[in-house]
């Protein structure tokens, strides 16, 4: 079966993230108010065959741990679409 | 002759600059393409910089699985002399042959400019030569090049001496001394061993006095011939 | 150009599902009914799509060069130094012992408009590939911008994105920026200017031209696969920008400087292997110009069969294959016995390497895909018929009244003066810009920028090419002859300040609407004012780009031709910087100093003229001052040299005391000029703009020495000051004297753009709802 | 009321994508098989105030189009959590 996958690979809590700093500024100075805590990290996606969606969740999380995060910078987030 | 291999990803582009500077060190240098595991009788590696498979995801994430690289990891645990230098320095700190990561520089761009560093440590086979509390101007030139870790790894590296590298503030008018916002100003740590050394700049673009500096020549010539004379 | 043979079309058949084409179909591609009764006759039949597509391309004003090529003739393009002059993807210059330098601008400004990020890295991508196709590796790139003000936020956008691109692209395939030039004015706004110029080595002996040969040699595309990107790129960058160019936006083309680089590697390779006969990169209406541009070369015929291009979409049709203008793409012709040895050397370099056709002997432009002949044109018509045109040149009379404009405004003082120059982005200190690019891979860069012209170390020689791209576009506007010829001026300038002697240059030429009587004129009248320059430096013209259509809804862009020029320096430890650098040497002007106001930079962004007649620039003159400096180096008389520009002597002697981008001190000047400059008000004697001036520093004990010097060569030289240990600039003038803080200067000139920048946008702010 | 605010932000299909492709061979090298359709872009994540989840959503919409996204190249999606 295929699966669409979400991988959301963000900054450590704790860590300095200048480019959502950055963000944050610009949205202020477009007058968006209101918005705290922006966070900027990377957004992967794709589709994998595996026989069950807890399948592919556990063979996108070794991914995740081999290659696509950083595990001293950063953490990661999996949604497997049926 | 001493024989240094210079490894080569694809998406390297300071190899060249690598070789020759090893060369005018009066090293034996030659190429070891990333599918090759045989470092040929290497004394010493260098992983040069560049931008190995286009940094694509993070610096240095892909070409840590290239097969070369377990050469060189079994080569490091040797003991072998292990230098990266700015690319070479992020792909060691993937391969966890050094603790750490480099991030994108605090200013959030790409930064090309000479910066002031002063040499923390001369016990590694490539710093020997120089002596400690030496100022040296060398290019950087990166994107990813702010040091970040962990709080006790920081101390660690602090209390262990493995700061090899600075960035001081020792000109540059209107220039912030950092360059990246690396932590605790940190331009190029060592292993425990302090075999394996990565660093940020330079220093084989500053190794020519056709074009200028010399000052950054002593990290290839310091494999060739470690100078007796200072310790730290 | 080749005699052309007439060869008669055989049939083809349109691909399925293809629209027929009729009168708006034909128009759609740009082509006009004079052009389209020349297909009809040449094939003698109505074309089908894919091949109006294809004529739509070559006959482009991109391709075919229909509106300049009368123009462009006159230059000078021959010299002892010339390998290669136009015609081929680079233009090639003779070094020392048996090295060459290939060469060669080209413009990505309407890609730029609608993607700035994308825009530039893919220009850059297209400039490397021009001159590696050459044999030549790649040392140098220069990048010359033009963005509307930057008090505008679209502006400020614009600008952030291109020097991003721009940097991301040359630095991750490891090529040096080692020069540029920004400048801004609101003309650009809505049609930003991106010029990528390259610079590259090669062993003479190692030159391949890209002219296909050999009935029944193969080609093959190497590189990247084809998609959906930029197809119609070529005809795109030959119209106006309008509503429509952003309807065109899916085709945007992505550059991966990663494969780039692979392919640099493997093209090199595979030249020096020997296995290939030609190669070209897939640029502008990508397999369809380089197959019929290589065929027409030769003189031969060629075949492709689009269905065994590799294509990164599916259903992709023969048009959009042979349109495509997909990134990172050469197309190679080899022998058969060669086609494996040349996929391993691809393989290594992790490129595929795919053969898609053949040449021929019946000098047709055939494609087939699956078996089905989808277009067959006459190959050498193809490529050298297309009309060529001698539009209406007329001066506008708005020109003209512009050049009798003076100030109305009081002036400030000439302390304030200075400031506000130096405060002006188009004067300022381009650091910000700078900085982002790697200057100094390669180890070879001996002067980064910062300076006048950019330096770099041929490998293993003990000389040097200096490198830079110029143009005064207010100049041009104003008086385009003159503004041509100071271009060219400006450039040899900055060359010869380094001590190197001018070679030859490349010009990328960014006009208007040709169509339009005042923009040829503009047009005819720098191309003159270029050709007679380069006449009396004895510098060729190697190559260009002529960038058309450069119209936004205000109207047409300052007329902008940019010149790269290429010098040597025989002796790189001899080469000259632009900032004073010792107290107590002697600091001389050289040249005339006749107080030129006409279209300064003083007069526009210091009292908001933008008129009055530029300067002339007498080319004897000029050509004496760079004799003068190449042998006032090579002897090291020279402790520094600039050349004035923008903002004139006062500008330059600040910039020589600011000090270089990471000086570690500024420095200061005393000089005394009330016996200097006949008489002149002070503010034109500070900020006059003459062409063949510069600003020079020697140790004292050499100004005997240089004095003889300047009269062997017939410039005129005076020394009015010495640099100082003080961080003080201060000029006695006649009656008073002006005095400046070198630190507050150099804060000045180094935030102006910084500060702006600050708040540059991320998104454009136009696209919002 | 605050929302936890999800941002996607992908290249726009048909767009070359190097940065999928090569982690893409990345993943096959590593001999994760059957993985396809690679792309990476950016996540984005913060924190805003609304009065409802609708108006959080619309809000953000709007950030995406002036600021998070760029029209040209990218296609973002908004997840807005309670
Ligand atoms: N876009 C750019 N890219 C790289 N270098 C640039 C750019 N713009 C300006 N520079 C560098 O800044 C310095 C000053 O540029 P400019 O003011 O144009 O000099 P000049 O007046 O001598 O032509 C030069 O070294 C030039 O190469
Ligand atoms: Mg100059």
């Amino acid at each position: 079966m295929k699966f669409r996958v979400h991988v959301r690979v963000l900054p450590r809590a704790g860590l300095l993230d200048p480019q959502g700093q950055a963000v944050e500024h610009a949205l202020a100075a477009l007058k968006f108010g209101g918005i705290s805590n922006v966070h900027i990290g990377k957004a992967i996606e794709f589709e994998v065959n595996a026989d069950s969606a807890d399948r592919a969740q556990a063979e996108v999380k070794r991914m995740c741990e081999q290659l696509l995060a950083n595990p001293v910078t950063e953490d990661f987030s999996i949604a497997v679409e049926g | 002759m001493q024989r240094v291999a210079i490894v080569r990803f694809p998406g390297s582009n300071c190899d060249h600059d690598s070789l020759k500077a090893a060369h005018d060190a009066g090293l034996d240098s030659y190429y070891v393409w990333h599918r090759e595991t045989d470092l040929k009788q290497a004394d010493a590696v260098v992983i040069p910089g560049g931008f190995s498979y286009g940094d694509y995801l993070r610096s240095g994430a892909i070409a840590r699985f290239s097969p070369v690289m377990s050469s060189v990891q079994q080569f490091a645990l040797k003991g072998g002399p292990v230098l990266g230098i700015c690319n070479g320095f992020q792909i060691l700190c993937e391969a966890s042959l050094l603790p750490g990561a480099l991030m994108r520089n605090a200013g959030l761009a790409f930064l090309s400019r000479p910066v002031d560093v002063r040499i923390e440590r001369t016990d590694t086979p490539f710093t020997s030569r120089y002596h400690v509390g030496q100022v040296i101007r060398l290019p950087v030139a990166s994107g990813d090049g702010r040091f970040t870790a962990a709080k006790e790894t920081l101390a660690e590296l602090e209390s262990e001496h493995r700061v090899v590298l600075r960035y001081v503030n020792a000109g540059a008018i209107d220039a912030e001394p950092n360059p990246n916002g690396s932590s605790r100003e940190i331009a190029g740590i060592c292993n425990p061993a302090r075999n394996v050394v990565g660093i940020m700049p330079h220093p084989e673009r500053a190794a020519d006095l056709r074009t200028g500096s010399t000052a950054g020549a002593d990290f290839l010539r310091s494999l060739a011939a470690p100078a007796a004379a200072s310790a730290a | 150009m080749t005699a052309t043979t007439p060869v008669s079309s055989s049939s083809a058949s349109p691909f399925p599902g293809e629209r027929p084409v009729t009168p708006a179909v034909v128009k759609e591609h740009n082509l006009n009914d004079h052009e389209y009764q020349m297909i009809l006759k040449l094939l003698s039949r109505t074309p089908t799509l894919t091949e109006l597509g294809i004529f739509s391309a070559l006959w482009s004003e991109h391709c075919s060069y229909k509106h300049s090529k009368p123009i462009l003739r006159a230059f000078p393009t021959t010299g002892p130094h010339v390998v290669q002059g136009p015609g081929e993807n680079a233009g090639v210059l003779r070094l020392p012992d048996g090295w060459a330098v290939a060469f060669k601008i080209e413009s990505h400004n309407h890609p730029s408009a609608v993607e700035p990020y994308q825009g530039a890295a893919t220009g850059v991508g297209g400039i490397l590939r021009d001159v590696f196709t050459m044999g030549a590796r790649p040392v140098a790139v220069l990048n010359s911008l033009r963005l509307g003000p930057l008090d505008d936020p679209r502006n400020r956008y614009l600008f952030a994105g291109i020097v991003r691109g721009v940097g991301d692209y040359g630095n991750c395939v490891g090529v040096p920026t080692l020069g540029g030039e920004v400048s801004f004015a609101p003309g650009y706004s809505g049609n930003p200017l991106v010029n990528a110029m390259c610079v590259g080595l090669l062993r003479e002996k190692d030159l391949i031209r890209a002219a296909a040969h050999g009935v029944g040699n193969v080609l093959l595309a190497v590189g990247a696969r084809t998609g959906r990107d930029g197809i119609h790129g070529a005809s795109f960058a030959s119209e106006e920008l309008s509503e429509k160019s952003e309807a065109r936006r899916p085709q945007v083309q992505v550059g991966d400087p990663f494969t780039e680089k692979l392919l640099l590697e493997a093209s090199l390779e595979l030249i020096t292997s020997g296995f290939i006969v030609a190669i070209q990169d897939m640029g502008a209406a990508g397999l369809t110009s380089s197959s019929a541009e290589m065929a027409a070369r030769g003189g031969v015929g060629v075949e492709l069969d689009t269905s065994l291009v590799p294509v990164r979409e599916s259903g992709m049709t023969p048009y959009e294959i042979l349109l495509s203008e997909s990134q990172e793409r050469m197309l190679v012709v080899a022998e058969p016995a060669r086609v494996a040895a040349i996929q391993a050397i691809c393989e290594y370099w992790e490129l595929s390497a795919t053969p898609v056709g053949r040449v021929t002997d019946d000098g047709l432009f055939r494609v087939i895909h699956d078996g089905l002949t989808v277009a067959s044109i006459p190959g050498q018509q193809l490529v050298d018929d297309c009309p060529i045109y001698y539009p209406k040149a007329a001066e506008s009379p708005d020109t003209v009244a512009r050049r009798r404009l003076a100030p109305t405004v009081t002036p400030p003082s000439n302390e304030i003066a200075l400031e506000r120059l130096l405060d002006a982005p188009s004067v300022a200190s381009k650091r910000w810009v700078f900085e982002q690019y790697d200057s100094t891979v390669q180890a070879e860069t001996a002067i980064a920028p910062g300076g006048d012209a950019g330096v770099f170390g041929v490998p293993e020689t003990s000389f040097g090419i200096a490198v830079t791209v110029d143009c005064n576009s207010r100049y041009v506007a104003l008086d385009p002859y003159e503004g041509g010829k100071a271009t060219v001026a400006e450039a040899a300038r900055n060359i010869a300040c380094t001590g190197a002697v001018p070679l030859g240059i490349t010009d990328c030429l960014n006009f208007g609407n040709p169509e339009k009587p005042e923009v040829f004129f503009q047009f005819r009248e720098a191309c003159r004012g270029i050709a007679d320059a380069c006449r009396a430096f004895e510098t060729p013209v190697t190559g260009g780009n002529v960038s058309f259509y450069n119209e936004s809804p205000t109207g047409a862009i300052d007329p902008t031709p940019t010149i790269g020029m290429i010098g040597l320096l025989r002796d790189l430890t001899k080469r000259v910087t632009s900032h004073f650098s010792r107290p107590g040497d002697r600091i001389a002007i050289i040249g005339t100093t006749r107080g030129h106001l006409g279209g300064s930079s003083y007069w526009a962004e210091v009292l908001s003229c933008v008129g009055g007649a530029p300067p002339p620039i007498d080319l004897l003159a000029e050509r004496q001052l760079q004799r003068f400096l190449a042998a006032a180096a090579n002897q090291r008389l020279l402790q520094s040299a600039h050349d004035t520009s923008d903002g004139g002597l006062a500008v330059a002697l600040a910039e020589a005391c600011i000090g270089g981008p990471y000086a570690n001190s500024t420095i200061g000047a005393s000089l005394d000029c009330a016996a200097y400059g006949t008489g002149l008000p002070d503010d034109a004697l500070l900020f006059g703009e003459d062409g063949a001036r510069l600003v020079v520093s020697c140790h004292p004990d050499n100004s005997v020495a240089l004095e003889q010097l300047a009269a062997e060569c017939q410039v005129p030289l005076t020394f009015v000051g010495r640099v100082a240990a003080a961080s003080d600039l201060s000029i006695t003038l006649r009656n008073t004297i002006v005095r400046w803080d070198v630190a507050r200067l150099r804060q000045i000139y180094m935030n102006a753009i910084p500060r702006r920048m600050r708040q540059a946008p991320l998104v454009s702010p136009e696209e919002g709802p």
